[in-house]
């Protein structure tokens, strides 16, 4: 085997593996890596009965990556919290992380492998599972195989890819309902990055469009932290925030404008016109086209498409260019559109106007193990993927990490595709909807159990990768780490080279000791720096330094094809929490109330009351939401931080399966999504189904009524929150 | 006009002894009935409270922030129901009214149970009722006592001194009629009787003491009772909630007491006069008093409350003065005006006397009357609950099936041990009806016997008390 | 040896909060939550249900009221009048207050619920006989009862794996709330105690604090005058006791600091600092 | 000599009263009026006030108990708070007297009824064993005159009674 491909294999490959390598150690101990029963009468010198002990590990419960500290007492994890060594999320975790540990202790897991009969799944063994695999896979070759994964990085996505190559195939699907493909598109035409490192803390004001950076995003905490810095700093960051329903980050806005949905690229561009024409900021750099585009869109005329008012436009570009650096970010609600892409290119094309790049937006680097970062998924692979089954393209397909049967728009008729691929193999935690209808059944390991590496989406400013490392014994013997099946896969159809690995854990110290020294810190003791880094979680890999550049593409005019047509926009929107619905079975988070409407366990719809009025609907009546797809019916809760023409159905519930928790709870506005997609990069355009609302009968909604003329919403008077005018701040406590 | 006459004094010893030992054996059919009716309800809440024990206090849709609900209303309810009964015989008899006697010995019947009603709310709304005995002070090897700063304890404490005294001044006040019953029954009841009449043979010893007893313990009750139903009160009083931490509270309380008590006196006294035939002594005369009685304390409650409302309203406190028009305008609002109809407007009918004097009518409005001091109760403990100073926590909220189950039980409780009481024991004083028929006879005069005896003529043949 | 007791610190026993009361306090503990940095993301109540052996009711009994959250995050909407609430939402982590004079303690029949020298406002779920008195009286409707046997349904096998063994699981009938996680305060004294030393300031972090992502809520001792929170009380003026002398002495009206319900006089461990917003 | 007790029922109040009165006038040499016990089926204070002044003395047993209360109460109360430190308090003193007052007045009331109960138990001469001497008549409608007399007074007594109307007269013989 040759360096390249050992490095390949390693997952060291790929551009920056310039680094100085090393020897791989003579001698590996694997029995290190086994477990063994021990008796609390002679327990391990670590183990104190009665002694909580932290232990570094990541958490993968969304794609952020965050690395964690679990507390480990008894043998049994039982909290968990964020690691202060990672500079990404600062010894912070989310509201998602800490119900990790429930998804680990889930009564719902699926505990054995499970092969189809028939109509049904019956448990088989390990040795049964991996003979059908490898005659079933054995039988395909080439791009009739394919992996269908949610974002997937560090080792895991070496693996996974070097199973690809080993197949012959080239058919990687990755899905990801919360993404942030367009803009990532965007950023890659405009500053040769996809994902830049945005710097919030680093802005004296945000402009946010709809990106809800501290809410479902690539990375809440680290945002949140950023944003922390961003508020508390001498002069007090402003935070404007423009989108069709408040999200967690609008709930914190000291400007939150309500927009008409798919309007935000024309508000953009006349922001930039207010910019470039009245306040004179140079237009270099930017094309004719846009600039042309730029000039149609006076005030008047950008007030009346997008439903702001034009001096509240005036007074956000005139701050813009009085509050620098500034940044403009542009979120899930501007790019799901048929003309998506425009709309993120022309609130991106702020950024550049008003010269944030290279301030508030900085390059990531070049981050030094190309194969491990992280595998992005958007929607178009799901698109790809049901094309693709539809026309009996796939033989065989591994899911792991994604519920497409769940997340797919009905209109993609995904259900009857899958029936169509012949066979399909899902590594699972839980009975989702996917592993439902899935021919053979792998109980994977939860993260809580299993080795790993991970390397964070967004990095703060020292790249790293994070480790995984089991917290505890598995609960359940006969489920697998996920690096151990994709070993086993390899090792069917590559075991020369991966044959030497007993198991993911020994291929992890090897692949460790042959990290590149410099990485090491140079030093030639692995065993030292083995237990450093597990003790750690964290290794510091620094991205060599990249430059943005600062370009604005052409792009189409961003105008809302649908603007005019009847009905609402339904803004399917993600909840930190529930998330994309991954969490549906967390009973921590179904119990915990979204932050903006404060409902628990349920779907709503969300619709400003003045819209509700002119439907004849009133507060938490059960309405109908049809869109040309089909219709959910559910409760309606009127707010006010929702724009007029939308109504917001969120996300998360309305599961089939998925275990006690999550089954038979609310509805799925995915499930009636127009299967639009964006015009430039084919990402579904998932804000920009129209639907009707109507009023189906009311509720049973004793437990909400409220009292006298106040409500739980107001104050009533009291001073529980009082806000003060940031005036009185910087006097008292500013500079 | 002529004076009606609150007894006939012609009627004779004798047959108010039979016709008093005969109610105890020989009631109307209707007291079976309502007996079978409460004892019912009793099953009913039994089942609902055992749901309740083991399932716990949820299954009454308590919630926070209605940690509290109709079982602390009732609670309320029935100690104030108590005040009437031992309060007013207490003070009438110290006042020398004595209309009183008919009547006081199933009034002060009704304090003793409806104490014991009370004191199973209690326990009824503990969470853990098994550990009960903690709020006693008594001398732990752990060092625990009570805590004496809770109005609980107050509680604990007032409520056992009013059982006590109430048990022992209805049982001191019986002990000649005891006497009575053990000279003229046999079998099981003579037993009975004969032990508690404690040997009472009514020698002028026992009666010099008697007479002093009677009067000292009816000076205890008086403040007693004050002081119960203040206590009471305190339960809400010493907190700091809006419409709970209110100053008047204290007589409040009491004159609602005295005023769901009277009413209830005026219901009982109608059902005894039919069940056991005691017209000749539960007489229209003594009804058209006490309904009087009920009729002044009616608008003194009504004054508190007004008072209550005016001192809310012109206190400007922002917490109480917003629970006020809650009351008054947000869901609870047909609970309020209901109240408020029942407590001062519906009482007008006890002003005429036509009224006053038509059985059914009175026991249709007594019922009412008690409709809304129950209604009063609710409305002061759930909706200072529902709406208190954190505006996050308001809610509304209404009792589940069992714990309505729960209440209704209540009231077959009550009746279930006053219907058993009043078939065992006189609830008529007998030896105070003779009294009251001697003195008034003396009084009377010899020159008005004539007139009298025309209009009711004695039934038997007079065989004692003919004093010349 | 009573009456001698009571003889010779007649006046020591007859303090109220206005003197300061009967406590020797070893620490008081005290947080300080910065509303405008709290986005409302409930990391801090998810910690608090890891932490604390929260029970999850459900759907139904949630609906009903009878849900177990120490610490909720209340969201209010300012700004009713306009037609959209154009500053945002106001996010309000509401959790005990510790109250130096705790309206819930004088309340409580069986003294179930008592002031540690801590200065810690205690539940001992043992003693609690379920009166709920001390709820009814707490103007923070922060006290959370156990309707039910939770931990019947809320833990199904093998989750009961995850419960702190350092603190209980409450049967139904007894009081609950937050406790500061006395726990890890335990957990830090008696490290601190075995190394013969003080506890540090930042040593212990209470679950919600300490998950915090945008470190908004400050935990540690005010009587530890090095502590982050004592600067903070410090510098926004607030300070302990229940009288309106001390609620005066806030020189500067501006400062952010405050506590909620001064005018009840209970004298609140947790302040917090207004909410900022620009207006534009 | 033995003694004898004579019991004289009377269904005639005013003949009663007449009776003891004679009884008070000597009418019967070597009879007291303190020998004498009459038992009726209401209270008569009238009657009885020609038996003489037969002193009460339960209302010193009822100031004793309220004092008792009181004192024990409030020593009761304050020791129980004053080795109970651990107590809520809620920003209120160790001893509050505000509730130490209300819990002193209800034990005051406490102590005072019981003490009256049993001073009138013990004082009233109840919870004994009733002598032969009762008519059930006494229950009803009638008044009983019982002398405690030697022997030798028999007739005298008798005719006494005979002279007032009376009913029946039953006598015993006591040791």
């Amino acid at each position: 085997m040759n360096r390249r491909n050992f490095l390949k294999t390693m997952g060291w490959g790929g551009a920056g593996a310039a680094l100085t390598g090393c020897d791989l150690p003579t001698t590996i101990t694997l029995e290190e890596g086994k477990e063994e029963v021990v008796s609390y009468l002679m327990p391990e010198e670590y183990v104190i009965p009665g002694v909580g002990v932290w232990y570094a590990s990541t958490c993968t419960q969304c794609s952020a990556g965050c690395a964690i500290h679990g507390r480990v007492r008894e043998g049994r994890v039982l909290k968990l919290e964020g690691n202060p060594e990672a500079s990404l999320n600062n010894g912070k975790i989310c509201m998602m992380g800490q119900a990790g540990v429930q998804g680990h202790y889930s009564p719902d897991r699926v505990t054995k492998p499970m092969v189809r009969n028939g109509d049904t799944l019956t448990e088989t063994s390990w040795d049964n599972a991996m003979a059908l695999l490898q005659e079933k896979l054995g039988a395909v070759s080439g791009d009739r195989f394919a992996w269908f994964t949610g974002t997937i990085s560090g080792h895991q996505s070496a693996l996974v890819s070097n199973h690809l190559d080993a197949m012959g195939s080239k058919q990687h699907y990755v899905h990801e309902v919360v993404n942030n493909s367009v803009s990532q598109a965007v950023n890659r035409d405009m500053f040769g990055e996809a994902n830049p490192r945005v710097r919030i803390d680093k802005a004296a004001m945000v402009v946010s469009f709809g990106a809800d950076f501290m809410g479902a995003s690539l990375s809440p905490v680290h945002y949140a932290g950023q944003y922390a810095k961003f508020r508390t700093k001498k002069e007090r960051g402003l935070l404007v925030q423009i989108e069709s329903k408040m999200s967690l980050t609008g709930g914190s806005a000291d400007l939150w404008l309500p927009i008409k949905p798919g309007t935000e690229g024309v508000l953009a561009l006349g922001m930039a016109n207010l910019l470039l024409n009245k306040i004179k900021v140079s237009d270099a750099g930017i094309p004719n086209g846009v600039r042309k585009l730029i000039d149609e869109y006076d005030i008047s005329k950008v007030a009346k498409i997008t439903g702001v008012a034009g001096h509240r436009i005036q007074r956000v570009a005139q701050l813009l260019t009085e509050r620098s650096p500034s940044l403009v970010l542009a979120g899930p609600s501007v790019e799901g559109h048929a003309h998506g892409y425009a709309s993120v290119a022309a609130v991106m094309m702020l950024n550049h106007i008003l010269g944030n790049v290279g301030k508030t937006i900085e390059s990531s680097g070049q981050f030094p193990f190309p194969q491990l970062m992280a595998k992005q998924g958007g929607t178009a692979d799901l698109l790809a993927f049901a094309e693709a089954a539809k026309a009996e393209k796939l033989d065989a397909v591994v899911f792991y990490g994604s519920n497409p049967v769940y997340s797919a728009p009905k209109a993609l008729e995904l259900n009857e595709a899958m029936n169509k691929v012949g066979f399909k193999v899902a590594i699972s935690q839980f009975m989702d909807e996917t592993t439902e209808v899935a021919d053979l059944v792998l109980p994977v390991a939860s993260y809580l159990e299993d080795w790993g590496t991970q390397v964070p989406m967004q990095q703060s400013e020292n790249s790293a990768i994070h480790v995984q490392q089991p917290l505890m014994e598995k609960l359940y013997e006969d489920s697998k780490g996920l690096g151990d099946i994709l070993l086993s896969l390899l090792k069917q159809r590559n075991n020369d080279e991966y044959g030497k690995f007993e198991d993911y854990y020994a291929y992890l110290r090897n692949a460790f000791a042959a990290m590149p020294a410099a990485v090491k810190n140079n030093t030639t003791n692995n065993n030292e720096f083995w237990n450093n880094t597990l003790q750690k979680g964290v290794i510091d890999v620094a991205s060599s330094g990249g430059k943005l550049k600062s370009t604005v593409v052409s792009f189409a005019d961003p105008v809302s094809e649908s603007a005019n047509a009847d009905g609402l926009t339904l803004v399917p929107s993600p909840r930190l929490g529930l998330y994309d619905g991954r969490h549906a079975n967390l009973p921590w988070l179904q119990e915990a109330p979204d932050q903006i409407s404060k409902v628990v366990w349920d779907s709503w719809a969300e619709m400003h009351p003045t819209t509700a009025e002119k439907l004849g609907i009133s507060n938490l009546d059960l309405v109908e939401v049809s869109s040309a797809q089909g219709s959910v019916t559910l409760r309606v809760v009127l707010l006010k931080s929702m724009h007029v023409d939308a109504v917001a159905v969120p996300l998360g519930q309305g599961h089939e399966a998925y275990g006690r928790y999550a089954k038979g709870l609310g509805v799925n506005p995915l499930q009636i999504l127009d299967a639009t997609t964006d015009n430039k990069t084919g990402e579904l355009a998932m804000y920009s189904t129209r639907v009707t609302v109507k009023s189906v009968g009311p509720a049973d909604s004793l437990s909400i009524v409220r009292m006298g003329t106040g409500s739980g919403d107001s104050q009533a008077g009291r001073k529980l929150v009082a806000t003060v005018p940031v005036e009185q701040l910087r006097r008292t406590e500013g500079s | 006009m002529v004076t009606e006459k609150d007894i006939n004094e012609q009627i004779a010893w004798a047959k108010i002894n039979t016709d008093v030992l005969e109610s105890m054996e020989n009631p109307r059919p209707a007291f079976w009935v309502t007996l079978a009716v409460c004892v019912a309800m009793v099953a009913c809440a039994v089942l609902a409270e055992y749901i309740q024990y083991t399932e716990g206090m949820g299954t009454a849709n308590l919630n926070n922030p209605h940690m509290w609900d109709m079982y602390i209303a009732a609670f309320v309810f029935w100690i104030g129901m108590s005040h009437s009964g031992t309060l007013l015989s207490a003070i009438l008899h110290l006042i020398h009214a004595d209309w009183r006697k008919p009547i006081y010995r199933f009034a002060e019947a009704m304090t003793t149970f409806s104490l014991l009603t009370a004191g199973l709310f209690p326990m009824i709304h503990l969470g853990r009722v098994w550990n009960l005995y903690w709020v006693l002070p008594y001398v732990s090897d752990r060092g625990h006592w009570p805590n004496f700063r809770s109005p609980l304890v107050w509680d604990a404490f007032a409520i056992s001194t009013y059982l006590t005294a109430s048990m022992l001044f209805l049982f001191v006040g019986m002990i000649p009629d005891l006497a009575i019953c053990r000279d003229n029954t046999s079998g099981w009841r003579k037993k009975l009787y004969t032990v508690l009449s404690l040997g009472w043979v009514g020698s002028d010893r026992q009666w010099r003491h008697f007479r002093k007893i009677y009067l000292l313990m009816a000076c205890f009750l008086i403040p007693l009772a004050v002081s119960v139903h203040s206590i009471v009160s305190a339960d809400f009083a010493m907190s700091i909630m809006p419409g709970w931490h209110i100053t008047s509270f204290p007589p409040y309380f009491v004159a609602g007491a005295l005023y769901s008590g009277c009413a209830a006196i005026i219901t009982l006294f109608i059902l005894l006069r039919y069940f056991f035939r005691f017209e000749d002594y539960m007489t229209l005369a003594i009804m058209e008093k006490t309904c009087k009685l009920t009729f002044a304390i009616a608008m003194v409650w009504t004054y508190l409350n007004l008072i209550e409302f005016a001192s809310i309203w012109y206190g400007h406190d922002m917490y109480n003065k917003e629970l006020l028009i809650a009351k008054a305008t947000g869901p609870y609002a047909p609970i309020f005006w209901t109240m408020i109809f029942c407590g001062s407007v519906l009482p007008f009918t006890l002003a005429f006397q036509k009224l006053r004097r038509h059985m059914p009518t009175m026991f249709v409005v007594s019922l009412f009357l008690n409709l809304g001091m129950f209604f009063e109760r609710w409305m002061i403990v759930a909706p200072t609950l529902s709406m208190s100073q954190e505006p996050h926590q308001w809610d509304v909220m209404y009792g589940s099936i069992i714990e309505w189950a729960i209440v209704f039980g209540s009231f077959g409780w009550f009746g279930m041990l006053f219907l058993i009481f009043v078939k065992v024991f006189p609830s008529v004083s007998m030896y105070e009806v003779k009294e009251m028929v001697f003195h008034r006879k003396r009084s009377a005069g010899e020159e008005d016997l004539a007139r009298m005896t025309d209009h009711s003529k004695p039934v038997t043949q007079t065989t004692g008390g003919e004093g010349a | 040896m009573s009456l001698d007791n009571i003889l010779n610190h007649w006046s020591d026993y007859r303090k109220g909060s206005e003197e300061g009361g009967h406590h020797d306090y070893e620490h008081r503990w005290a947080m300080a939550i910065n509303l405008d940095i709290c986005n409302g993301c409930n990391a801090c109540s998810t910690a608090c249900y890891a932490e604390n052996n929260l029970a999850v009711v459900g759907k139904e009994r949630f609906e009903k009221g009878q849900a177990m959250h120490w610490l909720r995050i209340e969201r209010y909407w300012d700004q009713q009048d306009k037609d959209y609430p154009e500053q945002g939402a106001s996010f309000l982590p509401m959790m005990c207050q510790h109250c130096g004079s705790a309206t819930c303690e004088p309340v409580c029949p069986v003294a179930a619920t008592y002031h540690t020298p801590d200065g810690l406002n205690a539940q001992v779920y043992n003693r609690c006989i379920g009166s709920r008195y001390c709820s009814n009286n707490c103007p923070f409707r922060v006290r959370y009862f156990n309707f039910y046997s939770y931990y019947e349904s809320a833990w199904p096998e093998p989750m009961e794996q995850q419960l702190n063994p350092d603190i209980s699981v409450r049967d139904k009938g007894v009081m609950e709330k937050c406790t500061f996680c006395v726990q890890r305060i335990r957990t830090a004294k008696d490290k601190a105690k075995m190394e013969d030393r003080e506890v540090q300031d930042g040593e212990v972090m209470t679950a919600c604090a300490q998950a915090c992502p945008t470190s908004a809520i400050v935990f540690g001792d005010t009587m530890d005058e090095n502590s982050v929170v004592s600067k903070l009380w410090k510098k926004h003026q607030v300070e302990r006791g229940v009288y309106a002398k001390t609620k005066l002495a806030k020189k500067d009206k501006d400062l952010r600091g405050y506590r909620i319900f001064e005018e009840l006089n209970v004298d609140p461990s947790v302040m917090y600092l207004d909410r900022v917003r620009e207006d534009i | 000599m033995s003694k004898k007790r004579i019991m004289g029922l009377f269904s005639d109040f005013e003949e009663a009263h007449d009776a003891i009165a004679d009884i008070r006038r000597n009418a019967v040499p070597g009879l007291t009026v303190d020998n004498v016990t009459m038992t009726s089926p209401i209270e008569h204070p009238e009657v009885e006030e020609i038996l003489g002044d037969r002193p009460v003395h339960i209302q010193k047993f009822t100031l004793f108990g309220a004092i008792f209360g009181v004192t024990f109460g409030f020593l009761f109360l304050s020791g129980a708070q004053a080795t109970f430190l651990v107590q809520p308090q809620g920003g209120k003193a160790v001893i509050p007297l505000p509730s130490n007052f209300t819990l002193m007045y209800e034990m005051l009331i406490f102590f005072g009824v019981w003490f009256t109960f049993f001073a009138f138990l013990f004082l009233s001469g109840l919870l004994k064993k009733r002598s032969a001497l009762y008519s059930e008549k006494v229950s009803l409608d009638q008044v009983a005159i019982i002398v405690e007399i030697d022997g030798s007074l028999d007739e005298p007594v008798k005719e006494l009674f005979q002279k007032h109307k009376v009913l029946e007269i039953r006598e015993e013989v006591v040791q």
